[in-house]
C-alpha cells in the first residue's frame, strides 16, 4: 500500500480486477461493462485484460442477467453483476426478492447464492426523475439479502473484496456523486468488516447517522457545527442491512440526540427504521425528538435549483441539528 | 435407454420401466389430492395428472450431473427426477424430514444432491436461473445440460424472451421444455398468445425447436434425448414443446369453468398412462398380474412416504429464522 | 342500502361492477380476471354481464398489462388493473415507479394516470415464500400514488370508488385474509374519505395502529386488554399515502403510547415510518416508546406453526401493549 | 404528400419541405451540444445527428390526433412532430417555459396538445403505455394511431415481447418504429440478439413488419404511411425497422472506444441529410441561394429559441412539489 490518491471509481475497479485475478470464479456480467467500460467508467479496460468472456457485456435484459448471475453464483461462479442504476434495478427486483433473498431458506440451507450486484444510486447529475432515485431503503427491508454502500474511497476499494466472500447475495450501493472523489488507501486491515458502522467524526452534543451520498454533506455540517460550539458525532452505516445497531445506539447514549441524513425520500425511508430503533429502543436516553433529514417527496426534477432543493443540504442539517440542541439558527 | 448413433432404441423392459414411472407419480399425486381434502397438505397444491410422460420422458434423458428447473407443479419432475418420495412426502407435509425442511411445501421441492433446483412458484422465475446455472456450466467448461420446465402461459413474460435470447446469443447447454398444456390457469392459450406454437417462438431466436406429442412418453423421451446429445456436443440451447394436457384443476380451488366436460374427457382417453398400459396390453407385453404387481409397489411406497410424512417431527419455532443467511442458527 | 351481509370479496365485486354500470371508461384488466372469474373469485360473473371486452383476460406478462392500464389511464379510459398478489407486482414495478408515479410531474402536470391498480397481499394461507409477502410499505413510499387498504367489508364496499374518481394512480390492497370475511354494508355517506385513518375502537391507554389484515388481529387484542383493564385505541391507517397523520396524532396526545401492527417485515417496514412520525412530531407526549409488532424477517415459510410464528398475532399484541404500560404480563 | 391507392407520390417541394425538417433537427441538435459545453444544457444530452430521417419521415404519415412515444433521444421526434421550438430549447435549458415546464429536461419532453408522449428514459418503458393507449383508442372506436419510437437496443428487453404480443392479440392500432442504429450505448447488435433482423422478430409475433433504409426519408415516410393506412383500416399492428446510425457518442459522455472512427465516416457519407441534398442538388432542384435560405431560416429559428430559453425564468423554489398529485400547489 502507498498513500497515493485514488478515486472511488479507481478504488471499485482495482478491488473488480483484484478479485478476478485472485479467484477465477469471479466476473463481471452488466451492461456495457465490457466495450464501452462500464456507464460510469468502473470497469474500463478490464475486458482488455480479462476478455469477453470473464467481462460480458449483456443485452438489456436486467430481468434476465440479473437472474442469470444468480443462477451462476448456484452453479459455483461468483459473479459480480452491474446494473447501470438502481432505477433500473426494478426490472430485476423480482429475480433479487422472490429468488435470490429467498433460495437458500425456501430450499431448506441446500442453496446459497453468493452473488454481488453492483448499482449506482442518488440523484445530484440533473439526470431527472428516471435516473436519480435512492432505493437502497428498499433493498435494506428484504431478508436473505445484505445491503453494503461504501461511501468512502477506502471502503470502495476494500468492500467488493468482503462482500464476494459472503455466502449470500450481497447489494453494493454506488452513489454517482462519488466516483470523481479522491483519497488515499489504507491498508486493508485498517478497513472495518463490512457489517459495521463506523464514527466518521467523534462528537459529544449530538449524533448524525448517514450513509452513501449523503455522508460529505454531513461531514460539511458537522465542521459548520463545530464551529458554533457544536460537537457532532457522524457516524456512518456502511450496512444498511443487517444493520449495526451496537454502534448506534452506544452514540445516542452518549449524545442523547440524533439526526439522520438519507437522500431516499422521507416516507418509509432508512431514516425512518433508524429512527424508530433508536426511539423504540434508547427512548429514556433521548432528549429530544430523533429527527431526519430527507429528500422532498417529489420525483427528483431537472433543474438544477430542484433537484437542490429535492434532496438533503449542508445548511438543512445545520439548522436541524441547531434546533434539536435548541441552538438559535444564525440567519 | 440405451442411444447409439443419435437413435433410441426402446425395448419392452424400458417401456414398462417408463409406465411405471408414470403410474408412480400420478398414484402419488392422487394421494396428495386425497391428503389435501383431509388437510394434512395446505396451500397450493397444483396437481401434474395427465401430463407425465413430460418429466418422466425428459428425466430419462439426463445423466446425474445435469440440473433441471421446474415449477410449482414439479412434485412429478421431483419424483421422476429421483427424489425419494418420502422426503418430498414429508415436504408436502411441511415436516422438517421434507427436501426442504418443510419450509417450502408443494411448490418448493429442492434436492441439490440430485441437482434439482426446485420448485418456482412465479411464472418464468426459474428460467433467468436455469439460464445463469447453463452459463456457470459453459465458464467451468462442464458438459452438463440445464433442463428449464415451465407451462404455456410462462411464455407471455419477458422472463421466457430475456432468457432464450441470452441463451442463443451465448450459446449455453441448456434445454427448455415447455409443458404445453393448453391453460394458463383459466386462460387459454388463444387468449395469451399470438403465435400459438411455442416451438416456433423458440425458432425465432434461433434455437433448434420441435413441438412433440407430449401424450406419448417414448416420443418425449426420444426427443429429449436427441437434444441433450446436441446440446452436450456444444450446439447450443434447444426447446421441446410438449403439447399436453392437465386432467384436474389448476389448483384444488380451480371450479374449471372455463371449458368443457367433453374436452377434458376426450384428453383422458389419450392420457400418457392409458395409452402406453394399452399398447402393451395390446402386445401381449403386460398382463393383469405384472400390472397388479406394479400397482402394488407403487402403493406401498406411497403409504410408506405418508406413514413417514405423518411419524416426522415439524421444525422448532424457535428455528423460524433457519437458513435466512448462512450464518443463521443451525 | 340494507343491512344483511356480505362478504369482503362480494363487496370489491359489487364496487366494480357499479363502476362499470355507471362508467363505461371503466374496465377491469388482469390475468384470469375473465373466464377463471379471479384468482381469489372477486370478478366471477362479471365478464357474462359486461364481456371480455370490459373484463380483460391478459396474458401473463406483468409488466406489460400495467404498463398498458398507464397508457389506457393516459388514453381516457379509467381501468382497473388487477395483480394476482404484490409478489407478482415487482415485475411491473418499473412501470408503476417509473411510469405511473412520475409522468404527471415530469411532464409538467400535463399527464393525469386515473389508474386504480388491485392487488392481493399478506399471508395466512400457507402459500410459502414467493406467495405470502406484505409490500405496501413500498408503494407507500412512492410520491405520485397513493396507496389504499380496505380491511373492512364496508372500506371494500366504498374506497374503490373513491379511488377510481381519484386524477392519480391508486394502489390497493386487499389482504388474502379478508376475502371471506363477511359484514353488513353501511350506507355511503358513513364510509369516511379514503384519505382519513379511522378509529375502529377508542380507547385511553394505548394507541394500536394498524391496517389491512392486521385490524382484526389487533381489534381482538384491543378486547383481551379490555379484559384486563386496558383500554386501547384501534386506528386503522386506510390510506398508506398520504398518511392521515392527524388523526395518529390526535390519538397519540390522548393516550401517550403508541403500537403499530404491521405485517410487513420489520426493518423499513411502515410500521418504523409511523414510530418515526410519532416520535419526531409527538415526543412530548410520549409515556414509554413508540414500539411495533412486525413480521419476523424471514422469507414466510410453507407449516402453519412457522406462518403463524413469522406473523403478528394476538398474543403478542397483548403482550406488547401489557408491557408498554408496564403491567405484568400474564403467563 | 399525397397518397393514393396506397401509394406515395412525392413532390419536389414535399422533398424540400422533408430537407428542411431534417436540417432544422440536425442544426437543433449541432446548437445544443455547443450549449453543452457551455453548461446551459445539463444531464444527460443524448443527440439524434445522424437518424434524423427516421423521426421526420414517420411522422410525415401521421394525423392530429395520432399519439407518438419516443426514447431519451427524442428532440428530434419533439421537433418533427410540430412542438414549438422554443418549448423545446426552453426545458433542455430546464426553464419553468419548457414544454414539460423545465421539470423533465431533455429525456422528457412532452406536449400533450401536440399528443406528444414524451421522452421516456426508461429503455423499453414506453411499450406498453403505447399498447394502453392504442388500447384506449380501440376501446373508445377511435382510428387514431399511436406511434411508439425505440433502440434496437430495446429489443432485447422483456417489454418489447410483453408488448408485441399483447398488440397483436388485441389488435391495436399500433406502430412500432425501431431504430435500428447498431448500438446500444457500446453494445453492438450482434452482441444483444441473436436474431439480428428486429422485422423478423416482429413477425415471429404475427405483426406485418419490415426493414427499410432509416437514412432514406422518402423511404421512411412511405413505408410509415403505408403501415398508417393499414392500421388505421383495422389491420392490427405493424412494426418498421428503420437501419440508422447515430454519428456522435450515446451521449455527450460517450468516449466511443467500442467502434472504429472509418465505420462513422463511412456512415456519415450515407446521412439522410447529405444523400437528400445531393439528390436535389444533381437534379438541379436546390440551388446555393435556396439552400442558403433554408440553412437561414433555420439558424434564425434556432437562435431565437435559445434567446427565448436564455431569458425565461426557473420554477420557484417553492413551487417544488408541483404536479406530484393532480391536487398539488399550481
Ligand atoms: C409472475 C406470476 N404471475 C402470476 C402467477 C399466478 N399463476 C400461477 S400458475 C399460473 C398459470 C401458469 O400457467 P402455465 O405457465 O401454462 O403453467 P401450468 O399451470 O399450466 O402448468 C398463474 C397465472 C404467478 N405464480 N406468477
Ligand atoms: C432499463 C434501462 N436499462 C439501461 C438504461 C441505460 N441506457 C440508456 S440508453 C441505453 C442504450 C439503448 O440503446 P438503444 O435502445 O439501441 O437506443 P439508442 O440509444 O441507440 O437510440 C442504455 C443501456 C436505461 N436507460 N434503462
Ligand atoms: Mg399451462
Ligand atoms: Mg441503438
Amino acid at each position: 500500500m502507498n498513500d497515493q490518491s485514488i478515486t472511488y471509481r479507481e478504488a471499485l475497479k482495482t478491488a473488480i480486477s483484484e478479485a478476478m485475478r485472485s479467484d477465477e470464479r469471479v466476473f463481471l456480467m452488466g451492461e456495457d461493462v465490457g466495450n464501452y467500460g462500464g456507464c460510469y467508467a468502473v470497469s474500463k479496460g478490464l475486458s482488455d485484460e480479462f476478455g469477453a468472456d470473464r467481462v460480458i457485456d449483456t443485452p438489456l435484459s436486467e430481468s434476465g442477467f440479473v437472474g442469470a448471475g444468480i443462477g451462476a453464483a448456484m452453479g459455483g461462479m461468483r459473479p459480480i453483476v452491474e446494473v447501470m442504476t438502481v432505477n433500473f434495478s426494478l426490472l430485476a427486483l423480482d429475480q433479487i426478492v422472490n429468488n435470490a433473498a429467498t433460495l437458500r431458506h425456501m430450499s431448506g440451507n441446500q442453496i446459497g447464492i453468493p452473488l454481488v450486484i453492483r448499482m449506482a444510486t442518488g440523484a445530484g447529475k440533473q439526470l431527472a426523475a428516471q435516473h436519480s432515485h435512492s432505493l437502497e431503503n428498499w433493498y435494506a427491508h428484504v431478508p436473505g439479502i445484505k445491503v453494503l454502500v461504501p461511501s468512502t474511497v477506502a471502503d470502495a476499494r476494500y468492500m467488493l473484496a468482503m462482500a464476494l466472500a459472503d455466502p449470500d447475495p450481497v447489494i453494493l450501493f454506488e452513489h454517482v456523486m462519488l466516483y470523481n472523489e479522491s483519497a488515499a488507501i489504507p491498508a486493508p486491515k485498517d478497513c472495518p468488516d463490512m457489517h459495521q458502522a463506523v464514527v466518521r467524526k467523534s462528537g459529544n452534543d449530538i449524533s448524525l447517522i448517514t450513509y452513501g451520498g449523503s455522508l460529505s454533506k454531513t461531514l460539511e455540517a458537522a465542521k459548520e457545527l463545530d464551529s458554533h460550539g457544536i460537537s457532532a458525532e457522524v457516524i456512518d452505516l456502511r450496512c444498511l442491512r443487517p444493520l449495526d445497531t451496537h454502534t448506534l445506539y452506544q452514540s445516542v447514549e452518549k449524545t442523547h440526540r440524533v439526526l439522520v441524513v438519507d437522500e431516499g425520500w422521507r416516507t418509509g425511508s432508512l431514516a425512518a427504521e433508524i429512527c424508530a430503533l433508536i426511539a423504540e429502543d434508547c427512548f429514556w436516553s433521548l432528549d429530544a425528538p430523533p429527527s431526519r433529514i430527507c429528500s422532498k417527496e417529489v420525483p427528483i426534477p431537472y433543474p438544477q435549483h430542484l433537484e437542490r432543493a429535492a434532496t438533503p443540504q449542508v445548511a438543512q442539517v445545520v439548522e436541524a441539528a441547531m434546533k434539536l440542541l435548541n441552538r438559535e439558527v444564525p440567519a | 435407454m440405451n442411444t447409439d448413433n443419435n437413435k433410441v432404441h426402446m425395448d419392452i423392459a424400458h417401456l414398462k420401466l417408463l409406465f411405471k414411472k408414470m403410474l408412480r407419480i400420478r398414484r402419488f399425486e392422487e394421494k396428495c389430492a386425497e391428503l389435501y381434502t383431509q388437510e394434512k397438505i395446505r396451500g397450493f397444491l397444483h396437481l401434474y395428472i395427465g401430463e407425465e410422460a413430460v418429466a418422466v420422458g425428459v428425466m430419462q434423458a439426463l445423466s446425474t450431473n445435469d440440473a433441471v428447473f421446474a415449477t410449482y407443479r414439479e412434485h412429478g419432475h421431483a419424483l421422476a427426477r429421483g427424489l425419494s418420495m418420502n422426503k418430498v412426502m414429508a415436504e408436502m407435509f411441511g415436516k422438517v424430514t421434507g427436501s426442504s425442511r418443510g419450509r417450502g411445501g408443494s411448490m418448493h421441492i429442492f434436492d441439490v444432491e440430485k441437482r434439482f433446483y426446485g420448485g418456482n412458484a412465479i411464472v418464468a422465475g426459474a428460467l433467468p436461473l436455469a439460464v445463469g446455472l447453463a452459463l456457470a456450466n459453459k465458464m467451468q467448461k462442464k458438459q452438463d445440460v440445464v433442463v428449464c420446465f415451465f407451462g404455456e402461459g410462462a411464455v407471455a413474460e419477458g422472463e421466457f424472451h430475456e432468457s432464450l435470447n441470452l441463451a442463443q446469443l451465448w450459446q449455453l447447454p441448456i434445454l427448455f421444455v415447455c409443458e404445453n398444456n393448453g391453460y394458463a390457469m383459466g386462460t387459454a392459450l388463444a387468449i395469451s398468445e399470438s403465435e400459438q406454437h411455442i416451438f416456433r417462438k423458440a425458432q425465432s431466436y434461433g434455437l433448434k425447436a420441435q413441438a412433440v406429442d407430449g401424450m406419448n412418453v417414448v416420443e418425449v423421451e426420444s426427443a429429449a434425448t436427441q437434444y441433450c446429445i446436441s446440446i452436450k456436443n456444444g450446439d447450443g440451447p434447444c426447446l421441446l414443446e410438449c403439447n399436453t394436457y392437465r386432467f384436474r384443476g389448476h389448483s384444488m380451488f380451480d371450479t374449471q369453468l372455463y371449458r368443457e366436460s367433453e374436452e377434458i374427457e376426450e384428453w383422458k382417453s389419450k392420457g400418457p398412462i392409458i395409452k402406453l398400459r394399452r399398447w402393451l396390453e395390446a402386445n401381449g407385453k403386460l398382463d393383469p398380474a405384472e400390472l397388479k404387481t406394479i400397482e402394488d409397489q407403487v402403493e406401498d411406497e406411497i403409504n410408506q412416504s405418508v406413514e413417514f410424512a405423518q411419524s416426522s417431527e415439524v421444525e422448532n419455532v424457535s428455528d423460524l429464522c433457519f437458513g435466512v443467511y448462512a450464518e443463521s442458527k443451525n
